[in-house]
């Protein structure tokens, strides 16, 4: 496959972290129970609030609120990311050996996940960034866990690396999360999904054909046969 | 039977160069800060610390690696996010330069292997990281099609944890999210010192709703509500 | 996210022949009696029944085993302690008799295998029966000098839990050693329905002191408190 | 060894059941959790009311307190036994999968189980009584991660089944609860230990001597250097 690179399109800019966040809240259906990983997938809570779908986090939180204002910061309620959050009727605070047996046992309905790199199979490679020279040692968490666990695991991520390099390959360079784990991945110029026959390309945003999307990407995609623009 | 000790200095006086210690705590919540002061101060040397990570939101503990009172880490997310805070922070320092061995577990395996240490169980089977570098030198076996990992139980000699409050035969009650490793490390421990923040009577704790039961618990403390830290205000 | 029944009829109708039922419940307390109840009037057959043991303490379940709804239990207490109720026990005849097979296990293994099931970990190893006709058809794994077994994992269809109070999401809390089994049942099952004393407003519990958080729960009917266990007056 | 036979002997008479359990309840430590078995070994908590030593139930309960008089009956308040009890301050409830993480992980300082046999080398049968005729099926209950968790075994029982037949063997013929877990054998007659060189011979009830303990028991013992009378 020749060098792939970000190019310039005459449409619509590529989505912002927000929007990429707004088109997977879509996605999630009233009733589900979903895990929210660090980066753009925390933005997903921004999309959802009012509708019927439960945040757990890992830390041992179920029913997780949105973000504490100023007056409402109580050290004793953080989510995963250390962030001060809220609790909501129905929240329940437990440890985390049951966070996790969770998380494990597949109570997670949907796990929305950053990445790094993802594979034409579905491997998942997001928790160890080579260059930063660490070896093999890196920030696990809770990564491992969730792919395995979840019933969906929906990865959230730019297309590019902020080197113009490409995140979905036909194989990952980086070392694995989980293997063939992701079912669908939204970057901020598709949404593709992964599929026994191979990555299945959906939906594109406005401007930006299957064509370009394709030559974008470092894993040979199929178009969908109700391929269409993204719709927000 | 009275477990409560007047000081946290008197509570880790037995703790031992080369002593294996879980802390509670993930980044700031729960983490038992007096306990993990008092420690930097007595100075015991070539310690393996079991905790989410060191020294973001716990601040405390980065007094242990300028002391080098740390050997080896065993944690779940160990660097600060950013490669930029990491450059700056003394435990990944410490670890780039191999002055501090550093051992990775999925959270979900290394809560586990704490529980399981508790819970008379040598070793269980995971398919967390199954795969991946994490599987490398371990037994992987297929359950159902699906690849599993096993993992042994890790047993330490001493746990630090924080409770919101605690009885004088230790059982222990936490506050939300500051449960989090508390109870499975007091699980896994030879011996568990509590810092609680108020100390009551026994009988004062309702019995239908003890996070964890005094039988996990061998020394209880009160040390107040730690500051908050001042990395929590923020996140990571 | 609203999980409430208006019945227990309605509640188990989707129980299906064959199906794997955890049944909470210690003896008397903690038991599903309406749940049972209702299941024996529902008729399915071919039943495999997860639970202590059948009968005593739990009547309700006598229902199952005179309707010949059972084929085969999974226990760790199953038969009246004392041989001349046994050979009064419906239960005791039917094994006796090849009609309802029998499977055995230590408490702490028939436990941990239901909270394995919900936990996603497919196997564990525990030296209890270790040497003993438990350990019949097992394997047997030695760590640091101990002779283990492996367990698998005991995942199931429906779970039936008795709880105090839940809410309209499926949060539960227990009331004393009515707890017991119901939470690692709960965890086990694909559909945990959970009978409750008294039904509260979503946001009525104490978010800190939940003992079976709702998302380990589908279904939640109101049934009151339920009736003394005549046997309970005499124990076992 | 020649047939072992329950004999009549001129002094005080073999113990009650209740003196068992006042041997036993003598033995146990200030600051112990202790498990009581059914049977004999429920009767240790009649002796050890007000002193320091905590109680656990496997139902789920630490610090379980004496049997409920009439008035202060719960259903939701038993022993692992299915009898009424109380609480106290201080006691905790807590789920089975916690219970037995207690009792496997060596929380208890002590069991204290029935028994059917014990072998000269500690091995256990408590839980299954051939003559049923329930083959391999029997109650196990908790016996079995009492026997392999606790940190000291004590078996409460008489030297003599109800026939007549020795419960103390060179080899069990029962299945077994447990191999090579007994510390402590206290019968009606004497007090034995299970040491590395076999059983030792510790205590006899007034009036019986070491040679008569030899004679009731099918198995070789050693009699202690301090063998001495038991003291109640």
């Amino acid at each position: 496959m020749s060098k792939i690179m970000k190019i310039t399109l005459p449409g619509m800019p590529p989505l912002e972290r927000e929007m990429i966040a707004l088109r997977i809240a879509n996605m999630l259906e009233d009733g589900a129970y979903v895990n929210l990983g660090i980066g753009i997938p925390t933005l997903v809570s921004n999309w959802i609030e009012g509708r019927d779908i439960i945040i757990q986090s890992e830390i041992g939180m179920l029913k997780c609120g949105p973000l504490a204002e100023e007056g409402e910061i109580d050290q004793d309620r953080i989510n995963a990311s250390c962030q001060f959050v809220r609790d909501m009727p129905g929240t329940s605070y437990f440890n985390v050996e049951t966070s996790f047996a969770m998380i494990r046992g597949g109570c997670m309905d949907v796990a929305v996940l950053g990445a790094l790199q993802v594979s034409a199979r579905g491997d998942l490679a997001g928790w160890n960034t080579p260059a930063r020279g660490l070896g093999k040692r890196g920030n696990i968490g809770g990564s491992m866990d969730l792919a395995v666990g979840a019933k969906k695991v929906i990865v959230a991520m730019e297309h590019f690396t902020t080197n113009g390099e490409p995140k979905i390959l036909t194989e990952c360079s980086y070392p694995l999360t989980a293997k063939a784990c992701v079912d669908v991945i939204v970057t901020n110029y598709a949404l593709i999904e992964v599929t026994a026959k191979g990555l299945v390309l959906r939906e594109a945003i406005p401007g930006v054909s299957a064509e370009e999307v394709q030559k974008m990407t470092a894993a040979p995609l199929i178009v969908a046969e109700d391929f269409h623009e993204m719709e927000l | 039977m009275d477990k409560v000790y007047s000081s946290v200095e008197a509570a880790i006086e037995d703790v031992f160069d080369g002593a294996i210690i879980a802390f509670g705590g993930f980044f700031s919540a729960g983490r038992p800060a007096a306990l993990t002061l008092a420690l930097s101060k007595r100075g015991v040397k070539n310690l393996t610390v079991v905790v989410q990570q060191v020294g973001t939101g716990n601040e405390e503990m980065l007094e242990l690696v300028v002391n080098g009172q740390i050997k080896r880490a065993v944690c779940n997310y160990p660097f600060p996010r950013s490669a930029s805070k990491g450059a700056r922070h003394p435990f990944e320092q410490a670890v780039r330069k191999g002055e501090i061995g550093l051992e990775i577990y999925p959270i979900g395996t290394f809560v586990e292997k704490l529980r399981c240490a508790g819970a008379g169980i040598p070793a269980f089977y995971t398919a967390a990281g199954a795969g991946t570098v994490v599987a490398e030198g371990k037994e992987v076996r297929v359950f159902n099609g699906i690849e599993y990992l096993l993992e042994l139980a890790l047993p330490v000699d001493f746990a630090f944890v924080h409770a919101w409050k605690g009885d004088h035969e230790g059982n222990l009650v936490y506050r939300f999210t500051a449960q989090n490793y508390n109870n499975a490390m007091a699980m896994a421990a030879k011996v568990t010192i509590a810092e609680v923040e108020t100390l009551v009577e026994t009988g004062g704790l309702n019995p239908n709703f003890i996070h964890t039961p005094g039988i996990f618990v061998k020394r209880v403390v009160e040390t107040g509500k730690p500051e908050l830290s001042g990395f929590s205000l923020g996140g990571i």
